[in-house]
Formats: structure tokens, C-alpha cells, sequence
């Protein structure tokens, strides 16, 4: 009851106004640029193996974002969106959970899919759109999905995957599961109602869900300070009573770091965590824009030298975990085998005609049939207007 | 069997999904300790636990947002909203994604284990913010169902058929008739399908088509219009989406003449997708137009409310019109 | 940009996680309940004259709930809402501002409309919506509005005036003038997205309006701990970077004096204040509500103690501003007024009929023109199935 | 006159607005210093400032809330929603709020200052979330005017009347023509009517009726039929609310017969309410059913977008259909 909040609130005769810097948010770094970890800071669970595991997650991510890029440029591919930059964000994050953990993401966390081991046919299945896309061919690219390695398909609605992870999280902890949600987000993204909605719930139902903001300083070409006003996205967590921390998210090791740590946590608790990841969104929003229009070169330039992977490769390098031949043959394999990909995915078939009403509904109700069977009709009568689909019908 | 009203029908209704299926979940605005505020989920907390009958706070996006996530889990949410009115801060939840969750994942996941009740409707001195019937927004929304009961034993079935149906569901309950509406109503557990129209009296002569409590207006209208000597058919759409058509159709081939009546205000109300589709599948039968009977194209009044509805005098005025076209 | 944030955060290399209780909100309190003030408590600007004014302002408050309940249950009235035991926010709110102020309210705030000068008559004329009602007819009881005495018309969906008074503000200070708005919601309507937006949207765009949460511990059935989990609604404004301010709401010269400092501030800076008032719902949400179902007596007597209205009538006496004999003329005289308003109000005819249709638009559409046509040819043939209209169309 | 692309009509009628009346503002998400992610507000910040023109915080609740409360204090806000998919969220502030503000307040306050910009429809490999054209959806919504321009002509002045016009009007711009419809338009300030349709090509066999992007489809259909020798009416709706029946009704009354097409799925969409509106109207005068092509019950698919659409071989065969019934 608001009660207690009446009771305990100090006392005071004269107003005294509190505002955005009445709380100090630090923020946590565990790794430096050049590798090197800073003195006396706190390691997360990782060894060799398993940074590794990271490190070629991470690797495939960048080789991946570079290639479809030149493909979209090539007119090969319709869309894409980078996580130039941003990579450390999602890989840690799924590194950080257990692979029954459910990830909600908001569309630039291709890295943590990656992480849980999408195969690339995957990938490019489902940018090429072709039938053998797990979305069938609905979804325009980087709206993956996949219910076998928990990540939730792809909404392009900003924020609406927001509560839902508050209700997915509140089932995983009514069902006992060893299971937590975690919910990525953009600091754009927060400011819809949606936002307001999901953390509230969830600190009051103590659903245990991680929300992950990445901060990476705009959405498209809005930067951050004319998103909010505030001291960044952590400050809101302290009006949710959610327990909050603040890192520097090209910090592959500081990531990690919270997510594990929020993950005990949230599962020890039934309680949600905000983690608000600082970074820099170095490439364009997607292939449709150009930031030329909004912000300078030398911003961009400032933020290449805090590049996560390079981070990450300098500090395997300083463990004698990595070398420098190991890496050129793994992006050489990798840049061969994203090529050789995009040549397979872009010469399947799209999806049959059928496909136009499954998944509506359970089933296909009568109207819906009967617009398909009219569809078809249509289509013997006009074969050459319906080139993908006219050839096919049966 | 037990006389119950609207009310006792769907908290009896809730009580045997909640028994049989101990995933399922029923949560909204002051749904828990309170009962809600017309008291549908009354005693579930208690009966429950808090975990499984809870209120929410005061978000509409986030109930269904909520809803969304826990259906895509695999638990059974059944969520209220304490009135359609305030149905609206939910809409990109609903539309945007329970409605497409399936679709764009490829089914891959899929919130159909999501049911959505709300109290719909007039004529209770409600004014414009208590009072609206918004099924038609609904009914431009491929991949949802949208159900509306008349009576509590329509209510009891409709609803158990809703809560176990593999789709998202409205159920939009008419609240004028809550306490108003009593009848016979089976303890057990049964269903009442989805996606069929019943016809509720068959007749000869002008087929009419209600749904929800428009459908206590439409049985008056057609009393009346017996005394001139009119056979009516009268039927409960009962689901709005996807709608059945071929009852319609069926009846109106024979009866040759429609009279449909909804609360909501007359363009694009779900009144007018059934005579554009009737007027297209019956066209070589009709012998006069189709008419829609229907609320103003206004907001809901408060004051002028008896003279803006679309009451029985009115039903029973188109009939005749279309009986003497 | 974030580029501050990032900068500017302190570092640690060991996860420091912040939560609710990392701010600290004191409560302003003024004045005691037996009358006197706090020593070293800063007052508000306040005199005999304005403090009067105030005084028979809460006690027309106090009278009219008192007497539109009772009509309401003699079935004369068909909803009823009251502020009791919180009259002190909204009139206390009102008199902190200028009469040229927006006032945004939610439901619970006929005082401050009071406070401005809207007649009995007007009341009376909106709650029975008769055709002398200014918002002719068409709302539920207590959904006054005034655009004379700058008092928005209350709409019933929660939240939506809160972005809106942003918008207002907004354009306010585009204009230039010596103007804010003040928005009134309750700690329920705070958990609405349209709370986030608004507040947000002030803050980024500076807008000069103060938003007022009165936290009277209950939304219908729902108490604030199912509400939130965090300290209030105050811990919210550090988010937002909002100056915030929590105040006793039962206590008029807090309100006061924190409004009076909030609307200097908003003018002088162009930016937003939140200010929280603490209070108790101590009647039941409406007419249609029965507090019984979910509360105790005892939780209520505690509140009964803390009477705003007796606490200001405590200071009056003390101040020697007011005695018991005006205090009984007062109040008989405000009951007999109230009483002999009602037997008026409720005699006078509803709307015409035309006035279904005027102000959906500016002007009538056709259809809509043709619609009335019908029903007036209609309610001629159905006489007495329209008795309200029947006999007054030509 | 000059050369425009709908974009740039879209533009200078946004210029001259601002230009004519200082207390009109721009604002939207992205819309500030970047001009908008399709550039239509390009070059208002510059000139105008950017207290008159800005980004918004990512929320279109607060979007329209804020723009709601911007007209009802006398300003003339032009809000922009960035695509028509993300104006759900603000769906309750436009048909709970923007709607009914004149009505509730029996005029004490109005928000007829509010126009919403949004760019709406598909045929751009948008998939179901950059597709979308959600016109019937507010359509049902007293209070509101709804506006679709089908080319840079029509664009500028209809949007000039529409900030105008002294009601909320959603204008919903056909993106997939914003670059590839080009023609001349005045430099001039000009005004449109809302609530008239426009006979684009009169003929005497059969009406065919659409609105915005749709109306190339349609004019392409009818193209062929008069290779077939038959004569079509064209008519371009241009504001879906209040819709302009009287144009329809002469035209039908004299064609006997009406194809309607829309790109919104065809169940409960507006053409819906035209054909019901018109076959009550034309009941003696129709020939054949009327005949409504539209997109498929179902979300905007992505790589079946072509067989999806209501496009012109579609249109053709209904006509044809229509004619030969
Ligand atoms: C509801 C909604 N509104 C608008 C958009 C269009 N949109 C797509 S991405 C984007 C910016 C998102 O920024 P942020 O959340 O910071 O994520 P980032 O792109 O920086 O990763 C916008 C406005 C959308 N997809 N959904
Ligand atoms: C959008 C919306 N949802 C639900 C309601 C129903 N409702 C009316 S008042 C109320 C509780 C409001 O509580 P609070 O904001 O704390 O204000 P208080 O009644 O305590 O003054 C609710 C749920 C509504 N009017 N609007
Ligand atoms: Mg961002
Ligand atoms: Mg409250």
C-alpha cells in the first residue's frame, strides 16, 4: 500500500525537488581496448572454450553483416540491417543464458541466433525469402525465428516484444522451469508505451526477465538526447524498482559479466533486471539509410576505436587463446562460406501459392479457401503475370 | 442444470476451464481479489491462487502484451479488459500481434491459446466511453476470432469453445444483459462451436441477423411483425469472425429479404460486410435491399441514447419496409 | 547524445547494481493536523483573503459530494464520484495557479474547477445532462469542462490527457505566454503508456506543465503495491530527468506551496515538474462501488484522521481567520444551495434531438443529416416510445 | 507549375502551410533535421526551426497525444506516423480521443486543427508490417475525416485542405507512388474538397471505384476493357470518411453495375460498405452483383505479395465477369 511509501519517506519543511542526477548510475568495465583487463575487476564464468565459442560467434557476425551489405548493394538481397559495432551486445547475452532461456529481441541481435547455432542455410533462407525459410518467405530479411533454439521470430513493431517477455517469463516461473526471458531492446525502442508497460508489470508480478536495452545512441537518424532527457535508459529502472546496471557494451566481458550475473538472479528472485548496454551504432540504420544525412564522420571514427571485436580478439591474443593465423583462416572460411550460401539461397524456389493462407488461422477457414481456390483459377488464366507461383499449380 | 445469469455463466465457465487446465491463467484491471468490476472472475482468487488470478496494473497494451508472451509460452491467458471502451490502448497488441503471430513466424510460435474477454454494448446510461461495440475494428483482422454470446447458456459454451480454441479469441460479452439475461444453463462442461451461426426461429418470410443483446431487439421486431402476419427467420451470428456465411446465404436464398441490426454506429459496422457479401451471394434472390438497422454514425449519446439506438421500432420498421418494397 | 552518458558515468569493475531505493524522496510536509505548522516549514504565498477563498471552496467540495451521493441513492442521479479526503490536491492545485492555466484533470478533480468558479447550476446541469449542460448532455455525471475558465472536459479512457497536456503546454510556450498546464492523474493512470509518452515527450521537448499524480492507494479495487513496484510515483521522475517533488496531499499548504513553486520553475525554465501528493481515497471509487469488498474499516479510520478539509479548518481558527459560527452558516447555506440546485436541475428538459448529430463535426455530413431526418420521421410515428423528444419536434 | 513526385507535392504543400500560419508545427518521428525516413517534411526545420519542426521520442501514443493537445490549445499540428503499420499503438488517442474531443466537450474544446500524416499500402516488399492500409479501421470512426490522394496533383491539395479543415483528418499517403507518380502540379497554393470523389474518366457500362494507389490499378483494368469495348466509369473515392455517396449512387444509377478495389483485405474493409451502401441505393438499377477485388483475408505476405494483390488482371476479370453476368 502506498501506505509505507507515506511512512517512510524522510520528512521535510521546505520542498525539496529531486530530479535526474539525484541518482549516480556507474557503469561496468571489465576490458580494455587493448585487451588488457582492468585491475581488480570481477571476471565472469569463461575459459578458453567457451571464449572461443564467442569470439567465432562474433567473427561469423561481422563476416556475415559485410557480405549481405556488398549482396543488398549487389541488388541480390532487398534489405538488411548491420550490427556493426553492436556485435558484443547480443553474442554476450546469449553466451551469458542457458540455451532453455528464451530470447526476445527487437530485430539487431542477429548475434545472439548465431550464438545458439542457426544454421546459416537458415540465415539466408530466410533473408532469400525462399520456401525453406522457417518464417516462409512472410517476413522481410533479419525476422528470424526459431522454436527449437528458443528465439522468438521477429516483430517489426518497435517495443511489442517488450510485455510479452514479461508474460513469457511469468509462464517459464508458473511452470517451475529453469528458465529465464531476456528481452532486447533499443534505446529508442523505450520510449514507446509498450516499455512503460512490460517493466512495470514485471517488477510487480516478478516475472524473471532480463530487459536488455542496447544503447546505442539513435534510433534511425533521432539521436539519443532527443529521445530522452533523463540520466540514459537505467535511471528508469529505479522508478520500476527494478535492480539496474549500467555497462559499457562493446565490453564483451562486462556483458557477459551482468548476464550471468542478472541470471542468477532473476531465477533466485522471480525478478526482473535492467541491464543498459552503452554502445555505438557504427553502420546505417538499415540498407535503406544514410547517416550522412544526420551525424558526422569523425562521431563514427571516435566510436571505431572501440570496435568489441577487436577488443575481444586483443584480449584472446594477450591469453594465447588465439592467433593471428587462426583468425585469417576463419575469416577467409567464413567469407567463403556466406558467398557460397548466398548462391544456394537466392536459386531456391519461393514458397507454393498454398502457403498465402496457412498460418492465418489454425486452419484455413472456408472464405479464406475459397479465395485460394479462386487465386488459383486465376492464376492457370494468367500464367506468365505470376512467374513463381503459375508453373507450380497443381 | 441451475438458472444462472449472464454472469454466473461465464465465472462458471472460467471455474471448469481453470479446474481442467491448470495452465490456464485469468488476469485484468481489479480481476483479482475484487472479482473485476462486474465480478466475472469472482472467487477464482481465492479458489486459484494469486498466481493464476491476479490484477494487473492499470495498462491495456500491457494486459494483452502480457497475454501475448504467456499464450506464446504455452500457458492459457485469459485476459480482461474492464470494458471494450478501453479495448483501444490494446489494439497494436491485438492486431499487430496476437493477430499475426502465427502468420509471420511461420508457425513457428503461435499465441492461440490466448482468449480476451470484454464487456461490450449500451443502454445502460453509460455514455460514450461505456457503451461502444467495436467488433467491426476487430473484424478487418485476419487471424483473430471475434465471439459475441446473447444469453448466459450461449455464454457458458461460446466461451469454454473460445479458451480452448487454437486461436486468439475476443469474446465480447454484452454487458446490458450481466444480470439481466437468466436462464437454464448446464453444470457441466460443454461446448458450442465457433464460426456457426444458429438459427435461432426459422421462418419464411425476411430472414433477420443480430448478434450479442441485439438479439433480444430483433425478437421483439419480429413479434411484432408476426401479428401483421410475417414469418421471420432470425439468426444469432454468434461468431463475427471468420462469420458463416453459408447460413446466411441459405436463409436469405430462401426468405429472399434481409434485415441486419448491430449496436455500432452504420459505416463499415460489421453490418455492412454481411450485405456486401449477401447482396453479391444472393443477388438473383433478393427482392429488396438489404437493410442494415444500426446505431448512428456518431458517438454513443447519454441523454438522447433511447432515441439513438437501434431499437425494436425501428427493426420492426425496416421489415416491413422491406416486406412491402 | 549517449556519448555523455557514456562518458560521463562513473566506472567500476565490479557489477554495481542499482535498484529503487538508490534515490531517496522525502515527503514535504507544511502543516500539522491539529493546525499548526511545522517549525522552520517554509508557507506558501497565502493571505486571509485567498486562504478563505480556498477554505469554502473545499467545504462546497465536501458539501456537494455529501449531497450528490445521497441523490444518488435515492435514485435521482444516476453515478456519482467523490474526492473525499483529497479535496486538498485539487483545489490546493488550483489556487497555486493563474486563472489563464490549463487544468488537464482525470475525474477527481471538481475542486480545482470549483476553486475557478464554474456555478452550482453548471454542476448540477452536467450531472443530471440536461440541455442546459455546456457539454449538452452527452457525458457521464462529473465530466465537466469549461473552456472559459480553462478547465479541459474530463475524459473517461485514463491517461489520455497526460500526453495531451504536454501538447498543450507545449503550445503555450510556442506562443509565448504566461501560461502552463497543470495534468492530474491518479498512481493507476500512471501505469498507462500514455504516462510514459507524456512525461517523456515533456521532458525532451520542455514542456512547461506540471504534471500532479495524486496517490490516493487505491485504482478501484487495486491497491498501489499491485500497482508498482517502485518508490511511488516520484521515483519515476528521475528517470524522465523530470524536477519532482513529493508532497503531503492532505496537507493544503504543501500542495500549495508546491505548486506555486512548480509553476515558477516551469515558466522560467520551459521544462516539467511532477509533483506526487500523498493521500487516501477514503470514499469508494464511485457509486458503483463498494470499498467493503476489498478493504478494511480500520485502514479507512487511520485515514479519517488525516481530514485535509479539518486540517485547514484547524489552521484557520488557530490564524483566527474563520470561527465555528461562520463555519455552521457556511455549511447550512451550501446545503440548502445544493439541495434547491438539485430540485432545479433535474426538471429541465434533456437535449433536443438535433443535438445528436452537431459536433461530431463541425458541420453535419449528409448522411448524418439524413439520419436525423429518418429518426424524426420515426419518432413521429413512435410517440411514446420517445417521450423526451416526441413532443418538441417540428 | 511544375514537375513533382508525390513526395515533393507532399513537401510544398507542407511549405506553405507552415509558410501561411505560424502556429503550424511538424513533428514525427525522424521527421526533424533528417526530413522524415521518406523526406517528405525535407527542409522544414531548416526553414521553419526546430521548435516548429522535430523528432519526436519513438512513441505514437505520445505522438497523437501530444498532437492532440497542441490543436486543442490552437495550434495546427501536422503529425506524421511513420508508417501506417505503427499507428495502432496510437489508435486509441486518434478514435477514443481526436475523434470525439468536439462531441464529448458539446464543442467547448475541439481538435479540428490535428491532420495525421502516414504513409500507407504495399507493393514494395514491405512484407505484413510495411504494407499495410488500415483506412477501414477508421472509417468506422465518427468524428474523423479520412483522406487518400492517388498522385502529386491530388496530394497537395487535398493535404492543404485537410490541415484546413476544422476536424481531425488522417491522410494516408500511397508510398509506393511517393517517387514514382510524377506530374504537374501548381506552385501556388490550391485546395481540393474533401467528401467529393472525383469522376477521373467518365463511361457508361460500369463504375469502378477505388482510391489512392489502388486507382492505377483500376485505370489499367479499365484500359483493357475498352479494348474489349467496354466503357468504364472511374472513380476516384478520395476521402473514405465522410464518403461521398451521392457520386456513386448518379454513376451507378447510370453504369447499372460497380467493381470496387481496394488493397485492404476484403473482410470488413471499406469497399464493404460501399457495396452495401449501394446495393441499398441502386437496388433497381443493378445489373450484377457488385463486385469487390481486394487483398486476401490474411496479413501482407512478403515473396507472394504478386499473387496477393487486388492487381489490374484481377480488376479486369471482374469486370469483365460483371458485364457478362
Ligand atoms: C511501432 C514502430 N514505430 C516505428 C517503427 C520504425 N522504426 C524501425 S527501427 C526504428 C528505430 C529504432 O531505434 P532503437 O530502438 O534505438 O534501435 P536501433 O535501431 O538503434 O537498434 C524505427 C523508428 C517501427 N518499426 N515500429
Ligand atoms: C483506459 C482505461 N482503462 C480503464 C478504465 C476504468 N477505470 C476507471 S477509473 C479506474 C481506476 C483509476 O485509478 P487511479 O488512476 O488511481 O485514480 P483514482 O480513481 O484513485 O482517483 C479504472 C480502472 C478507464 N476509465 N480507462
Ligand atoms: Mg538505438
Ligand atoms: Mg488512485
Amino acid at each position: 500500500m502506498n501506505t509505507d511509501v507515506y511512512k517512510e519517506s524522510p520528512v521535510v519543511h521546505q520542498p525539496a525537488f529531486i530530479d535526474g542526477h539525484s541518482v549516480e548510475i556507474p557503469i561496468l568495465k571489465v576490458l580494455q581496448q587493448d585487451g588488457t583487463v582492468y585491475e581488480g575487476a570481477e571476471l565472469p564464468e569463461i575459459d578458453q572454450e567457451s571464449a572461443t565459442k564467442i569470439y567465432k560467434t562474433l567473427a561469423f557476425h561481422r563476416v556475415l553483416d559485410e557480405r549481405m551489405v556488398a549482396s543488398q548493394r549487389q541488388g541480390r538481397l532487398s534489405f538488411y540491417m548491420t550490427a556493426l559495432g553492436e556485435e558484443a551486445a547480443s553474442v554476450g547475452g546469449a553466451a551469458g543464458l542457458k540455451p532453455q532461456d528464451m530470447i526476445m529481441a527487437q530485430y539487431r541481435e542477429q548475434g545472439a541466433l548465431m550464438y545458439r547455432g542457426f544454421s546459416l542455410e537458415n540465415f539466408m533462407n530466410q533473408m532469400f525469402s525462399n520456401e525453406k525459410d522457417l518464417g516462409k518467405g512472410r517476413q522481410m530479411p533479419i525476422h528470424y525465428g526459431s522454436r527449437e533454439l528458443n528465439y522468438m521470430t521477429i516483430s517489426s513493431p518497435l517495443a511489442t516484444q517488450i510485455p510479452q517477455a514479461t508474460g513469457y517469463a511469468y509462464g517459464q516461473k508458473l511452470q517451475g522451469l529453469d528458465a529465464v526471458t531476456i528481452c532486447y531492446f533499443g534505446e529508442g525502442a523505450a520510449s514507446e508505451g509498450d516499455f512503460h508497460a512490460g517493466l512495470n508489470m514485471a517488477a510487480v508480478h516478478r516475472a524473471p526477465v532480463i530487459f536488455f536495452c542496447r544503447n546505442n545512441g539513435y534510433a534511425i537518424s533521432t539521436p539519443a538526447d532527443e529521445q530522452y532527457a533523463g540520466n540514459g535508459i537505467a535511471s528508469r529502472g529505479v522508478g520500476y524498482g527494478i535492480k539496474t546496471i549500467r555497462i559499457d557494451g562493446n565490453d564483451i566481458l562486462a556483458v557477459l559479466k551482468a548476464t550471468q550475473d542478472a541470471r542468477t538472479y532473476a531465477l533466485a528472485e522471480n525478478k526482473p533486471v535492467l541491464i543498459e548496454a552503452m554502445s555505438y551504432r557504427l553502420g546505417a540504420h538499415s540498407t535503406s539509410d544514410d547517416p550522412s544525412g544526420y551525424r558526422t564522420r569523425e562521431e563514427e571514427a571516435k566510436w571505431q576505436a572501440h570496435d568489441p571485436i577487436l577488443r575481444m580478439k586483443n584480449w584472446m591474443l594477450a591469453n594465447k587463446w588465439w592467433d593471428e593465423a587462426q583468425e585469417t583462416t576463419l575469416f577467409d572460411k567464413l567469407r567463403e562460406e556466406v558467398l557460397a550460401a548466398v548462391k544456394v539461397a537466392e536459386k531456391i524456389d519461393k514458397p507454393p501459392v498454398e502457403d498465402l493462407i496457412t498460418d492465418v488461422y489454425d486452419e484455413p477457414p472456408t472464405l479464406l479457401k475459397a479465395q485460394l481456390a479462386e487465386l488459383k483459377v486465376h492464376i492457370k488464366k494468367y500464367p506468365e503475370a505470376y512467374p513463381f507461383t503459375a508453373g507450380r499449380i497443381k | 442444470m441451475a438458472q444462472m445469469n449472464l454472469l454466473h455463466a461465464i465465472n462458471n465457465a472460467l471455474d471448469i476451464a481453470m479446474t481442467e487446465n491448470e495452465r490456464a491463467v485469468c488476469f485484468g484491471e481489479d480481476v483479482g481479489h475484487f472479482g473485476g468490476v462486474f465480478r466475472a472472475t469472482s472467487g477464482l482468487q481465492e479458489k486459484f491462487g494469486k498466481l493464476r488470478c491476479f490484477n494487473t496494473p492499470l495498462v491495456e497494451q500491457g494486459v494483452i502484451g502480457f497475454a501475448n508472451g504467456l499464450a506464446a509460452q504455452g500457458s492459457v491467458p485469459i485476459a480482461e479488459i474492464q470494458f471494450a471502451d478501453y479495448i483501444f490502448p490494446a489494439f497494436d497488441q491485438i492486431v499487430n500481434e496476437s493477430a499475426k503471430f502465427r502468420y509471420r513466424s511461420g508457425n513457428e510460435f503461435d499465441v492461440g491459446n490466448l482468449t480476451i474477454r470484454t464487456p461490450y454494448g449500451g443502454g445502460i446510461a453509460g455514455g460514450l466511453y461505456h457503451s461502444q461495440s467495436p467488433e467491426a475494428y476487430f473484424a478487418h483482422t485476419p487471424g483473430l476470432k471475434v465471439v459475441v454470446p446473447r444469453n448466459p447458456y450461449q455464454a457458458k459454451g461460446l466461451l469454454l469453445a473460445s479458451i480452448r480454441d487454437k486461436n486468439p479469441v475476443i469474446f465480447f460479452e454484452p454487458k446490458r444483459l450481466y444480470r439481466a439475461s437468466v436462464g437454464e444453463v448446464p453444470l457441466e462442461d460443454y461446448q458450442l462451436p465457433l464460426g456457426k451461426a444458429e438459427i435461432v426461429t426459422p421462418g419464411s418470410d425476411i430472414t433477420l441477423l443480430a448478434w450479442g443483446a441485439q438479439m433480444e431487439i430483433i425478437e421483439k421486431a419480429a413479434e411484432m411483425a408476426a401479428a401483421d402476419g410475417i414469418s421471420c427467420e432470425i439468426i444469432d451470428l454468434r461468431t463475427i469472425l471468420p462469420w458463416d456465411i453459408e447460413t446466411v446465404v441459405n436463409s436469405v436464398t430462401k426468405t429472399g429479404r434481409l434485415v441486419v441490426s448491430q449496436e455500432a454506429p452504420l459505416t463499415a459496422g460489421f453490418a455492412s460486410e454481411i450485405a456486401a457479401t449477401i447482396q453479391k451471394e444472393c443477388f438473383l434472390h433478393l427482392e429488396s435491399p438489404i437493410a442494415r438497422i444500426c446505431g448512428m454514425d456518431t458517438p454513443y449519446p447519454l441523454s438522447l441514447e433511447k432515441e439513438y439506438v437501434a431499437d425494436h421500432l425501428k427493426v420492426y420498421e425496416a421489415i416491413k419496409h422491406s416486406i412491402n418494397y
